[in-house]
Formats: C-alpha cells, structure tokens, sequence
C-alpha cells in the first residue's frame, strides 16, 4: 500500500519542471556514502486488509478489560464512555488538523480547548488551565519545575503517596534544572517544608486512595513561600472538595478518566491547573477570548511569548506538541455527562468501592492497609499471602484482581491496591470477594 | 450572525446528557462514606446539555476548522501528511483501547509485540543499536536525549565539566528549550552563506565545556546539512555527543540513516513521518535511537524479548528514569505499525523521494514571486520569503491570511527565525501534483494582489468564520475561561 | 467560485488508491479461466484517485449537506429524531457485521435473538398478535400487508370479489402506490371537515368489493382519527380488512396501540420511530405487526424459538412470500433494539408525549402567521399553511428555502396534498425549546420579510453553496450521469 | 437512557403557551379506553453502557465470518472493505440526513447520487442507474414488474438459476399485478420466450457461478417484443463483459460487494439501470444535473413525476426510502479502488475460486455440478456425501464451507455452493481442500 498518489506522467512532468532528470538528482547533496544501497531490514509492504487481519491477530494474544472484569486502576480507569465522543473526535476537521497557529481558520478546535480550559477549572477549583500536558506524570514534573522557576530554589518535596511513576518523572525533570527531589511520608511531609522548599507534591486522592485534607499542607507551604501542588484525580473532583478549595497553587493531573481509553497507557493527557498570579509562568498553550474586526467573538492562543518557538532556552517548558485531540475527548465526555451525570459517575464509583471493601474485608487475614484513612474509589488491602500470586489466581478466574505494590514499596508485597468504578456491578463484586476468599486461604 | 454560542451557553438547569449506568449496590449517603468537610458543597459547573446538543455542537464546531482531510496543509515543520483510516480502524480495536497499562506481561503480549516490532524498526530506519517509544512527542525526545548524554558525561567524570550546548540559530524552539530543561546553557552556532552550518562558527564553539550539539538533519530550512559527518567529527573530537533532531525524517526514510552519519541519539516524530495524526495540537508520538553507549541510559522499563516472550525489563540501574506516565502513547505506536507495514520494505524509500520532489516542484513554481531563502535544492520542505512583497506593504502573516481565502491552510510563517518574511512549505509525500499547482496558483495569484489590491491581504481572510482576530487584545485581556453570567446566553446554535 | 468537482474530474490516469489484498495463487492469465469473448474489454471507468482524494472530496461534500447533527430538521412525516451515537457503535461491531445471512442458525443465534427480541417487543407495542421484520422500509411493509390480506380473502373465497382499496385523500403517496402494486383499484375516501375521516364517504364506498382500508393514525394531517375504532367496526362489519399505515407511530408509542383499535395489520418505520438513521434517503427499516388471522400469511421465513435456541422457519405454506433478499435490514434491527432498550418500559410513552407537547409549541407559537390547517390540538406534527402570505406572492416553497438560510432544514411542504400551501412541521422529541423557539422565531421574521421584502424570499436560499436549483431544467435536460469529457476537469478542489 | 431534552421548566412553559396544564391533554382526542393503562410488557431501561455489554455478549452466541475461513456466497460475499467507507458514511451529515427534497440543502449527498448513478451504469455498461433498490432480490421483481407495465403483457420468464430468494420475490410481486411467473431451466429459457413474454429474467453470473452468454436471450426476446432483465453481480463486471454489451434491457444487482457490510442480510442496496428509452417507466429517485441562477452546477431529484409521493396509484413504484447510505458505501468504495485495484478484486476473486476448484477436484469423488460451463468465483461441486453434514463437519474445523444446495433444488442435496474471494489466501484453500478430503472420504 502506498498512500503516494504521483502517476508516471506526473513524475515526469515535475522533474521536468523542477530542471532535473530524475528524483535521485534531488538527492546530491546527501553523500553518496550515506545513501542506502539496500532495502532496510523491515517485513514487506501489507495491503490495508492484510494490515488489520494482522493486528487483529496480534490483539487477540491480549486479553482486555472487556474480556476480564477489573479492579486495576492505580491511576488509569475502566470508565463508561458514551459513543459519540469517538464518533466526534474522529471528524477529520479534528483528527487530521494540528496546533491552530492561524485562529481564523481553527475557530473550532480552539474554541473546544477555551471549554476544556474552563472545565478544568470547574472541577479543580483553580483559575487558570492550560490547553494541556502529555500526561499526569509529565504535569506533575513541569509542576515542579515550574516552581522552581518562580521561587528560586531547588528543593521539591515530594509525598511518598504520589504515584510512584509521577515520582519517577520528577526525579527524571527536577535534578536537570539543578533541583534535589526530597521524598517524606504523608505524615512527615509538612516537616519537610522549610524555606528551601520550591514546592510541595502530593496526591489527592492519594495513590492508596486515601482522601486526605490537604489543609495543613497548604498552611506550612505559605508560611514559608513554598508553591503547593497537588495532582488530583479529575472524576473524584466530582464528588470531592477541589483542591483550589484549599488554596493550592498548582494543580496537575491525569485526564485519561474523562473519556479517553485506557489504552495500554496512551495517549493521554494531562491537565496543569493555576491560581491567576502563576499564569504568565505555566508550560504549554493557554486560549483566550478575542475577537474580529466586526466584533465576532473568536478565540487565539495567547500568551505565546512563554512558549519555545518564540522564547527558545527562556522559554516556560520545551513543550510543543501537545495532547490536544484527547483534550478534546475529555471537553466532549464532560459535556456529555454534564453537571448531574457526571456527580452520578463519582458518586458511583464511590459507592461501588465502599461496597467492594466491606465484601473483601469480610475475608478473613484480609485487613485495609491504612484502616484509618477515609478514601474515595480506590484502596489497598493487606493479605495474608503474596499479592502477585494472588492476582495470578484470580485471573485465571477470569478477575484482574488489581495491583500488586511489591514493586513500588518493599514492604507491601502482600499489598493490593484495589478500584472500584461506575462500571463494577454489585454481582461482579461479590463475585470477586468470593474468589478472592477462596485464593488466599 | 450571532456569535457561535459556547456549550456553557446552550445549559439548562436541570437538562440531562448521557446516563451513567446505574449503581447497584445498597444506597448509602455520600456523607457516610466520606467525611463531609471533603465533599464538595456543589457540583463543578458542567453544562447541562441534551446528548443531541452536544453532538451538534461539536459536529458544527468541527465544521469551523480546516484538516487535512478538508485541504493542503502545507505547515512547513510539521509533516501534515494524510492520515490513513485503515490506522484508525486498526487503533480503535477493544483489544488494544481496552489494555490497561499495569495489566501483567502475560496478558499484554500483543500489545508487546507491536511496540517490540516498531521499535527494532526505528531502530533500523534511522541506523541506531536500540530505540525507545516511551516519549509522548518530539520535545519529550529532545530532553530524553540530552538527559542520556548528560548521565553518559556524568558516567564518565565529565558531568561537571559539560555544560554547553550548541544549537545552530535556525534551531526549532524546542531545542534550545528543552537544553534548558536538560540543565544546560545554549550557545549558538551560526549558519554559513549556504544554509548549512558555520564550520568556522563550530569549531570555534566547540571544546571540552561542550555536552552536545543538537542537529536538525535536514535543518529547519529544508537543506540537508551537507557537513554533517564532518561536523561530527569535529564535536565527537572535543568530545561532544551529537543529537539528531529527526523531525524531518521524512525527507530521509528508507534514503539514508542518520545513525550512519555519527550521531549518537536521535529523536523521531510518528506523528509527522510515520503519519499518526496530530488530533489539533497533538497526541504526538516520539521514539529515540541511541547508539550502544548510551543504551543503559534509556528510559525505564526497556521492553524486551525473551523467545518469544515479550517482557518490560525494569532493571536499568542506569536509566535516567521516565518521561511517561507509562510506555508512551501506546495506541500512536499501533497506528506507525500500520504505516511502517503499508509501504514495506520497498516502499518506505518512496516517501522521501516524493516528499522531496513535491517540495523542490514548489519551490520552483513560486520562485519569481517567493524566492527560495537559499537558492539550493531542498529537501522535504522549501523555505522561501515574501521579502518582495514588502515593498507593497505587505507581509508574509498577510499572504498567508489570504491563503485561507483561497481554501488552504497557510504554511508556517515567521520560522527559521533567520529568514525574513519566512514562508516555510512543506507539502509532504501525499499530495498531488494537481493540489500543488492549484496552490502555487493561489500563492503567483495574491502575489498580483498584493501589487494591485495590498488591503486585500491586510484584511483578509474574507471567507473564513472569523475575519482576523486581534491576537494582541487576547494577551492584553486575558479572558482564559468561561464564568457563568459573563454573557447572556444566546437562544440555539 | 468554481464548481464542486465531480469525483471523475479528480481522475489521472495511473493513479491509484487502495490496494487490495495480493493474490497468492500461482498466476494465469484471465483468458485461460473463462472465454474472452464473456471478458471486457476495458475495467469499468471508475475514477483512478488517490485515497487522500476520496476522503477530501467526501468529507467536503458532507460539508455541503444539512443533517439532524448540524441542525434542526423539521421534515413532517419523516421524524427525523436524533440518532444515537451508541446504535451506530453497537451496529458496527464485528459480531454483527460480519454475518452471512446463509450461515446455519447455530452459528447466528445473537442475531437471531436480537430480532426475536425486538419482533416481539415491536408485537407488543403495537398490540398486535405477531411480527415481522423482513421488510426492508415503510413502504414494502405496505405491500406486504397487502398481499397478506389478499391472501386471506383468497383463502376464504373472497378474492375475486375484493378489488378495491380504500385510501383517505390526505394519505401519503406511498399507500395508493402500494395498493397499486398490489392489484388493487384505489378509491378515495374524503377528509370531513374537523380533519378526519368524513364517515359517510366511507360507509358509501365500504362494501364487499372493497378488500382493504389504509388508515394512518395519527393521520398524516398530524390529527388523532377519532373515529378509528368506528370506522374500524363499520370495515369489519363489511368484511374489509384494515390496514394502519404506522408512520406516525412516534405519537402513539407506550400512550396507546393501533392493535387495540380494531386494526388488523400494521406497519413501522423503524427508522421513524425508533431512530434508525435515515442516511440521505435510506436504509429504512419496516416492520409489520398482525392479527392472529393474518399469521399464516407472514413472508417466509418466519423467526421461531425452541426454547433457548432460535431458528428460522420455512416451513410456512401460506406464507405471502418474500419481500427481501433475506432476514431485513438487521443491523438496523440492532439499532431500534438498542433503542427500545433505552427508553424501556417506564420511558417509551415520554417519546410520544415530549413529540407531541414539542408540536403543539411550535402550532400555537406560529399560528398568527401560519394558521393551522385544522385547528384542534395536534399529535406529533402540525400542518400549518402559508395561504396568508400568498397575498405578497409568497409561497410555501419561498418560506422553505428561506428557511435554509435561517440555518434550518425546511418543513414538508405541499404535503397532505389537500391542505393548499402546506407546511407540514414534525419537531420530534428530541429537540429542546430553545431550538424551537429560535425555528418559530425564524418563521415569524419571514413571515415579515415575505411583507415587507418578498423578492428575498423568492430568491432564497442565499447562504447555502447553491442557489435555488432550476428543477425544471434537470427534467427537461435529463442528465443522471457523467460522462468522460463532457466537460474540461478543474485543477483541484 | 432517554434523549428527551426538556427540562420541568420548560415543559411548563410550553403548557403555559400552548395553554393546557398537562401534557395529558394533548391527548384527550385518543379515547380514554384506548390509552394504556399498564406500562407496556419491554424490559426496564438501560444506559447505553450497558446496552453495549448486552449486545457484546449476544454477538458473541455469533459465530462471525472474522472467527471463521468462510467460502460461503450465494449472492453476499464477504469483501476486504477499506477503512474509509465506514469513517466517511458515518459522518453526522450523511448519516442523519434524509431524501434530499431540498436538493439546496442537501447538495453533498446530491452529488454523491449522481456520481454512484455514473458508476453503475460503468460497471453494468447501461445509460441510466436510479439512485438505489432496497435490494438485490426486489430490483429484481421490481423489474419484473416494469417490464409488465411497459409491454402490457403478463407472463415473466424467469431462469431457475436465478437466485431462488430472487425468485422468490418475483412471485411475491408479479402475480399481485396480474403476472403469471414461468421458471425454466438455463438451457430451456429461450424456448419459453414468446410474445406474450413481458421480460425474461436471469442471472449472471448465476445462482451457480457460472458465466453464460445471454446473447440468444437478448436476440430472442428482441424478436419477439420482449425485455430482458439481467441480474448481475457487481465485482464480477471489473472483469466480465457488462450486460449492456449484450444489448440488455434492464440490469438489477445487489450492491453489497461493493463495500457494503454482510451485516447478516441487510441493509444492502440494490441497483437498477436501463436503457436510456426506459428511463420515465424505472421505480425509484433519479438524480440529474442542473444549475442555479449564477450557472452554478447542481443536482437534484428528476423525473419525479414518476414517483409515488407525486404520481401515487399511477406511479412507477411504491418505493420511497431507499438505501442511500449503502449507495453512498459503494460509491466510495468503487473511488478507493478506483478503476485498476477494481479490476484487481474482480481478478484475484476468479483466480482464488479458479485454484479453490483445482484444489477441491482434485479429492476423489468430488465432482462440479456443471464440468463444462466456465465460472467467476463461485462455483458448485458434488459431493460424495450430504452436503449439510459436510458443511457441519467442516465448521468445527473453522471452515465455513459454503451453501449446501439441498434446500432449493431437492435433487442437489449432495451439493455445495463455494465462493472465494480476494480476501481468502492460498493457504486457507489448501486447508480447505485438505478438511474436506477428510470429511468426505
Ligand atoms: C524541527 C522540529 N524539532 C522538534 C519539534 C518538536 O516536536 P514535538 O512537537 O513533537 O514536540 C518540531 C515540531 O514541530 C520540529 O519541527
Ligand atoms: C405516512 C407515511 N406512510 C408511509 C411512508 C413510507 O415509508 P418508507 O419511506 O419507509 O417506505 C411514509 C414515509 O415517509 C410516510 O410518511
């Protein structure tokens, strides 16, 4: 298959144009050296049929959350996603279009991305969103960075109940701009600020699930002129105080939950939450209001001057393509669900891990990690046997029993961590506990 | 015409969407499952919106934005190529939406395959020992690689001795950008009478303080960098690593490697040469090729092979940690699969011999009006300037708004930074030569007009859904989100 | 501007699109496997384009078409009411598309539930005894319930001597047509003056010559037939068998059943009243119910169940025949089946009151300038008529066009035939207030422009990508296809 | 899940202006004993999630042609249909419109009409293709129908290898309008011609694959004032000389080949083309080119004064929806082939089903059902056993072997009709030959 659309003649005709007497002419400047002498190393060319039977194939060696019924999440969800947002992200005026340097003719993207930027808001409580990041751990990253910049100093500190992967992208970004990244456990994280401190990260809820005031936090943060940044879980937000509620400077997070398929992990996006003053310091696009000569109400992107193609190595992060078509997607379920729908969902997933908990806690030698800890769709159980066996026997029952957080925390390999979203029936539930019980004892 | 009215605008208290499925277990107050000073006292404003209004909201703002699938999009940079719908059908299989990424090993070993197979290709196509899909985008890439060279130094006892990086003055912004992100400070180098890089510039630039240089490879104005062997001999010398800014790979697959020409990493955009689409801004899709020596700095996990069995190899003690949340944007990968497979072997080298021959065809038909910024062959894009029309008042941003007028999409303008009134037109591999005369036509015809009637490309466009929008005004006002009560909503769209 | 390119006049020579699959068997020339002189010549010339072509040149045509997802589509009789994006996803899944309609029962019996499902649903929504899905529209379901009551008063000796078909004058087209078809002579029964059926016409021309009425209710005048179940027994009483033409059905459905009111057969337009798409003119899909007396004569073969297992039965010696290639429009079926079970018991009669709540707004928002054709409450649509605007030359057909302007699709017009200048306007459920109001506002300012400006009228559409279309001149000048060279091609579109 | 927009407020205010208190009301004209009391006996609601869950778990009691190697035919045949027909058709514009009674709205699908028109009338070699039938089976009475209308005369000749379904619905239509319908075999179908023949109807390819030449039909029936009906198969003709090169009158088909889904029967779409003297007596929309008052090219319905909604009794036909959207599906998949992939599909069909047969012939007492008659890509081979129990036996080996003969023709029992498509590969028909010779021996 070839996607060329060039005929003989045409060939002819414009190299007869162009004064040159073959395509190969055109290619002089690369020393003859460096030019490939043989085919590369790749499988032949497939017709478009043989492509699709092939990855069918090849998705058939997967087994999928459709084939299987789930309590993984650990920051990706299983959620219901209505029809239409597929069907409209896919228009080819959406699909096929790119960053919408010229307004007047991406009137529609960029009116999406100022409803996605004002979405945003409302679920975080925060002033100002961005037109996106790439994904929860990137945000959180440019979060921290982000704050380095604006305070001056170099220290972030970091909750041990920040998603160890987020962590991991921390520790990738800060230490290149001259930042030590300072882990502390929940508890201990408000002693870990001090007047080094550019800026504080944690989780809400957090990776256990907990849901856990950040109050103090954001207390200590100001006392001593640390940023505060939280990365928040975007559908819980429909049923729980907004971080902006509690005066957070930066709010970061995971987008996939708003419609966009789990798909082995991406494409995502992130999302990058500020209070008003920090606005002129956040990465990536930003679209704001304007409009024509004749007054007709458009939209731009605008404060361009912080981004790479105009302000190069002073510019606010390297980012450049972003995660707009998913964007798009989240701005498409969020209106679809609307106010009430998407509480619903919330409440939902709320109530169906509560319920899930209460079964599975029923088990006997199967405890709550944190027993304490209020927590809102997700939590983590402590077993009486090894948490991968565990999930290895539960699959062959046909139950994807959650993840095991041996490889994240040492001390917890007898630990699972447990969702429970819209999408769980009380059946599947009481299934699981039932097997569950059965495996671990 | 009233203003298209936003989805805030078209609520009703009390209008119902799409229902959720319904939550069966026994009720039980929110209140009693969460403490309530955690609750929020209302729900976030969402608009409230029937299923239809949403569809034809979108529908119709869809239909206020131009795509390749309604035009040429000759956005010189950016490889706006068609995006092949048998991709599209291939990514949207529940058997790769429906993975999550923390899914066991043994139950993803499809979607292991696909990246193991695409990923032993980048590595093939572009001449490196290993490859990487974890980036999300070209920028992520960038940064990745100046990370692996920056723990490469370190490795060596040079981390603190390094602490440069050259970058040639028509560099895309990301790459002084994400030098920074990377810790360090960006010198320049110059671009010489020809378009290629300022030897003389380099070697004077060059030494023991130096960690990397960042190529673009074709450059930013559409040139391949003739010199480039030579160059990295010089910077591999002084001990500098090279980095290939692969963003125009699609003036070289299947032609030539950049791994044959002495980098030691590159990145690579699936979303400009391997044709995954750029959905208004992005989902990007990067990769990065490194030579041996740098491979144990390659993000962690590494997918691996063990027989036939697919596994991702966390122990990488010294990788330089993530740049994803997860293995990157994984359903993009499916899609350059796709690509990769639909030209084959064979086929791939037809895509930079035709992306070439487009542009230089281009290039020669506007010449008189839009001479070239460099009078050379190009490559996959051509770089002209509108410097001529000047005289009439005119600039490039005018000509460009004019374009839309004339049903397409304008090419980058104002970019490499070096050329004045720069147009940068990249027409990629997939239009024909019809498509491009028209626009070559469209382009010699405001040519005329800016002679005979300049205020028709000041004001222009005409027949788009906004007339020009003043752009100032928005970074003056800042108006970033919608309020409720801001403006009285307007009756039906 | 030039004219939109046929796809043909896209066409170069050579030029390819997609691939399909390679041939792998050893190759032999065409000529050894059958005689030449049963081979053509030349392939048929379809256009030789690239794939980029088509997708441009269908989505920019797309662009050039109205459809209920860009806006309001008021076109009485059809009830065009939001399609569902999530039928269209159940529609198009592999386990439904890729079917063969011959394969064994054992192998189909998903689609063989979903059809006994929904035939038995559509049975009791109806109130009829049985059936059956196989006609493919609304009309073929006309025919067949026909030929099924020919063949029941052949079956009773009365064949020969019933002859006639009863059809109201305000019917659709589609029922003396039918009628027609099936051998039928056609007589018209009058409209009494409160809009329904003048009984005494009727009781003169009932008699035993007449084998059927066709009755639609709610009639086409958008009215309840008060006189239904009278009629009905004044029908039965001569032997004549009644036939409900269930177009109208979104009036009626969960709030009452035509099975209840004496009819003996009906159809459904499926894609009417349970939102099957209408895809620019088709597919539809029929249904028809029936009465116990009319079972044998369903087309075979009929869908059966033995308990757990489906299975279809041919064995049906007074069945009518076939009225399809096979089983129906079945991915249509999983459409109205995903429907239903969206509303379900308690939602279905909120579809019918919202549809006719939603009509009679829009009859008491207009009727100063529009007055009703009958003035009494409505069921589901309204017909109005423009006669008042006839004074300033305006008629039905300028209101329409106008319309388009306005940015909204145009009501039926001319349709019932006997209502003069009729606007025949059906809202449906599925549209909110504020798009009613901003159609009713949009009716009430032409009606002013018809006053005071009625030349804008009589030229409109203005900002639609034609004009108003010389229909005259296409009938005189008959030209359905295109042909190589009638024309120079354009360069691009 | 409903779609119902109104909100309790504006039902009341749509009560208040329409000045009744209750929807109720609205319905005092149907009589009180006539409006149900009982919610009707269909189950309780579903969200559309879990209407998706439903339908996956009833498709999978499906035994799906992507599950299977099929060489089943018989008039559906199983294609390789590329991804832009279905992206393309299901574009809200296409899909959710309707007849384009106000041509100036509907200018897109207009033109799309005009252009399928074109191509059939390519593919089939005639003058004039209406806008589509519902089906293969009712063009095919619809032009049985016709050709009585036109000629006044009653009798219709109708070859027994046309497909029985075909046949089927011919002798539900014709006698309706007074026909009497005569089937005869191949060989015998000239001799029944006479004049008081309306039309002689075949096949061709016919119901058994092969390729005949109708000539001494076409001859025959001229002779005697008769008009011939050609039902032909669509991919076919990228290779096999079209009808209208016999001089046929009418060509009917069914278009599913061209790109349209199996979808277990429907919809497909039928087309008609005719002859250009024909063209005020076909059933169906036609559409033509016109123009607006700036010369501007345009399309719209003509010759409506055939139709039923402006002819009624006296119309054409009762046609009225038809199958647009699947015309539509063929339209674009006949531009992505285009021309020379076209002639492709047609050729690498006739080859496969060529090797099919080698291969199967080659297993003892497998024999073809006519050995001298040439074929396309189908073709009926004798078995030495019960075709369904074949058929069955294969099926467990993931072969879906074809149509065993038995229920329409009663002395073919042993018989099974085999396609082979551009989709099957060499492999799969070795596998084929080689299951079937341990099936039947
Ligand atoms: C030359 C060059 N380098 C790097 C990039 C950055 O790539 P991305 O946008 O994928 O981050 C671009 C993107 O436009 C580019 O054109
Ligand atoms: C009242 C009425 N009866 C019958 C029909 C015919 O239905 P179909 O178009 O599905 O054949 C229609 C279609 O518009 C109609 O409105």
């Amino acid at each position: 298959m070839s996607y060329i659309p060039h005929t003989e003649e045409d060939r002819s005709a414009m190299l007869a144009t162009i004064g040159v007497e073959s395509i190969a002419e055109l290619f002089t400047d690369i020393p003859e050296a460096l030019q490939l002498k043989e085919p590369l190393d790749v499988p032949p060319a497939l017709d478009p049929h043989s492509i699709l039977a092939t990855l069918r194939e090849y998705s058939r060696q997967n087994r999928s959350l459709d084939e299987m019924v789930s309590f993984l999440g650990a920051g990706v969800y299983q959620h219901a996603v209505p029809s239409a947002v597929a069907a409209l992200i896919g228009r080819g005026e959406f699909l096929s279009a790119y960053t919408p340097y010229q307004p007047e003719a991406s009137q529609g993207y960029l009116q999406t991305i100022y409803e996605f930027q004002t979405m945003i808001c409302e679920l975080t409580g925060m002033e100002v969103a961005n037109a996106s990041m790439y994904d929860g751990a990137t945000a959180a990253a440019e979060a921290a960075v982000m704050a380095h910049g604006v305070t001056g100093r170099e220290e972030i500190v970091v909750s041990r109940a920040l998603h160890p992967h987020y962590r991991e992208c921390i520790r990738t970004y800060a230490p290149a701009v001259g930042c030590t990244v300072v882990e502390a456990l929940w508890d201990e994280l408000e002693a870990a600020i001090d007047e080094q401190t550019a800026c504080v990260v944690w989780q809400y809820p957090d990776f256990f699930g907990r849901v856990l005031s950040p109050s103090h936090l954001v207390n200590r943060a100001k006392e001593v002129g640390a940023l505060t940044v939280c990365a928040a879980e975007p559908v819980s937000l429909g049923v729980l105080r907004p971080p902006g509620a509690f005066g957070v400077d930066v709010v970061v997070g995971e987008g996939q939950p708003l419609g966009v398929p789990m798909g082995y992990g991406g494409p995502h996006v992130g999302f990058f939450c500020v209070k008003k003053d920090l606005v002129r310091a956040i990465p990536g696009r930003i679209v704001g209001k304007t409009h024509d000569k004749d007054g007709r109400r458009g939209f731009a992107m605008t404060l361009r001057t912080r981004e790479q193609d105009i302000r190069r190595e002073k510019a606010t992060s390297n980012i450049c393509t972003n995660q707009a078509l998913m964007a798009l997607a989240a701005t498409i379920y969020m209106s679809l669900l609307g106010k009430h729908g998407f509480r619903e969902v919330a409440e939902a997933c709320v109530r169906n891990a509560h319920y899930c908990a209460e079964q599975l806690l029923r088990i006997p030698g199967v405890s709550m990690l944190f027993p304490d800890a209020p927590f809102a769709f997700e939590f983590a159980v402590r077993l009486p046997r090894d948490a991968e066996a565990v999930r290895d026997a539960l699959l062959e029952q046909g139950i994807l029993a959650g993840l095991p957080l041996g490889r994240f925390y040492d001390d917890r390999k007898d630990c699972l961590l447990i969702a429970a979203t819209e999408v769980r029936t009380r059946a599947e539930m009481d299934r699981f506990a039932t097997e569950l019980a059965k495996v671990v004892n | 015409m009233s203003d298209f009215p936003l989805i805030f605008e078209c609520s009703r208290p009390g209008r119902r969407g799409v229902r959720p499925p319904a939550c069966d277990v026994p009720e039980q107050p929110l209140g009693e499952l969460l403490p309530s000073d955690l609750l929020r006292d209302e729900p976030p404003a969402l608009p409230e919106v029937g299923e239809l209004d949403v569809v034809r909201h979108f529908t119709n703002l869809s239909r206020r934005n131009y795509g390749i699938d309604t035009g040429f999009y000759p956005l010189g940079s950016c490889t706006m190529k068609y995006n092949p719908r048998v991709n599209e059908e291939a990514a949207s299989s529940p058997g790769f939406t429906q993975m999550h990424p923390l899914q066991p090993d043994e139950t993803a070993q499809g979607c292991l395959r696909v990246m193991h197979e695409l990923q032993s290709w980048m590595a093939e196509i572009t001449g490196f020992d290993a490859a990487t899909l974890q980036p999300p985008a070209g920028a992520s890439g960038e940064l990745l690689c100046l990370l692996m060279i920056r723990a490469y130094h370190e490795s060596r006892g040079e981390g603190e001795q390094r602490k440069v990086v050259l970058v040639p003055d028509s560099a895309h912004g990301t790459n002084p950008a994400s030098a920074a992100r990377a810790g360090y400070t960006v010198e320049s180098v110059r671009t010489a009478e020809d378009g290629g890089c300022d030897i003389e510039d380099l070697k004077a630039k060059t030494g023991p303080h130096v960690a990397a240089m960042m190529l673009t490879n074709p450059t930013t104005l559409g040139l391949f960098e003739k010199r480039s062997v030579e160059m990295n001999e010089i910077l591999h010398a002084a001990g500098v690593q090279v980095f290939c800014d692969g963003a125009n790979m699609n003036a070289l697959v299947g032609v030539a490697r950049p791994g044959d020409m002495g980098f030691d990493c590159m990145h690579l955009n699936l979303h400009k040469t391997f044709s995954t689409p750029h959905g208004g801004g992005g989902p990007g899709c990067g990769c990065v090729g490194v030579q041996k020596h740098l491979e144990p700095f390659l993000p962690a996990p590494v997918l691996s092979r063990d027989g036939e069995r697919f596994f991702w190899d966390y122990d990488r003690p010294q990788s330089v940690g993530r740049v994803h949340s997860f293995f990157g944007n994984f359903l993009m990968n499916v899609r350059a699969w796709a690509y990769v497979r639909a030209y084959g072997r064979e086929g791939l080298p037809e895509i930079a011999r035709h992306a070439v021959l487009n542009a230089n065809y281009i290039m020669e038909r506007i010449r008189d009006e839009f001479p070239p910024a460099y009078d050379r062959v190009c490559m996959h894009e051509c770089v002209v300037t509108a410097s001529p029309l000047k005289k009439h008042g005119v600039r490039a941003l005018d000509v460009s708004k004019r374009l839309i007028d004339y049903g397409f999409h304008p090419p980058t303008n104002y970019f490499p930074l070096i050329v004045p009134e720069a147009l940068m037109i990249e027409p990629t591999e997939t239009e024909s030569k019809e498509t491009l005369d028209a626009f070559c036509d469209a382009l010699l015809a405001i040519a005329r007009e800016a002679r005979e009637e300049p205020d028709l490309l000041h004001s222009a466009p005409h027949h788009a859904p906004v007339g020009r929008l003043d752009e100032a005004w928005a970074a003056r006002n800042l108006d970033v989100r919608w309020s409720p009560g801001e403006r009285v909503a307007s009756n039906a769209e």
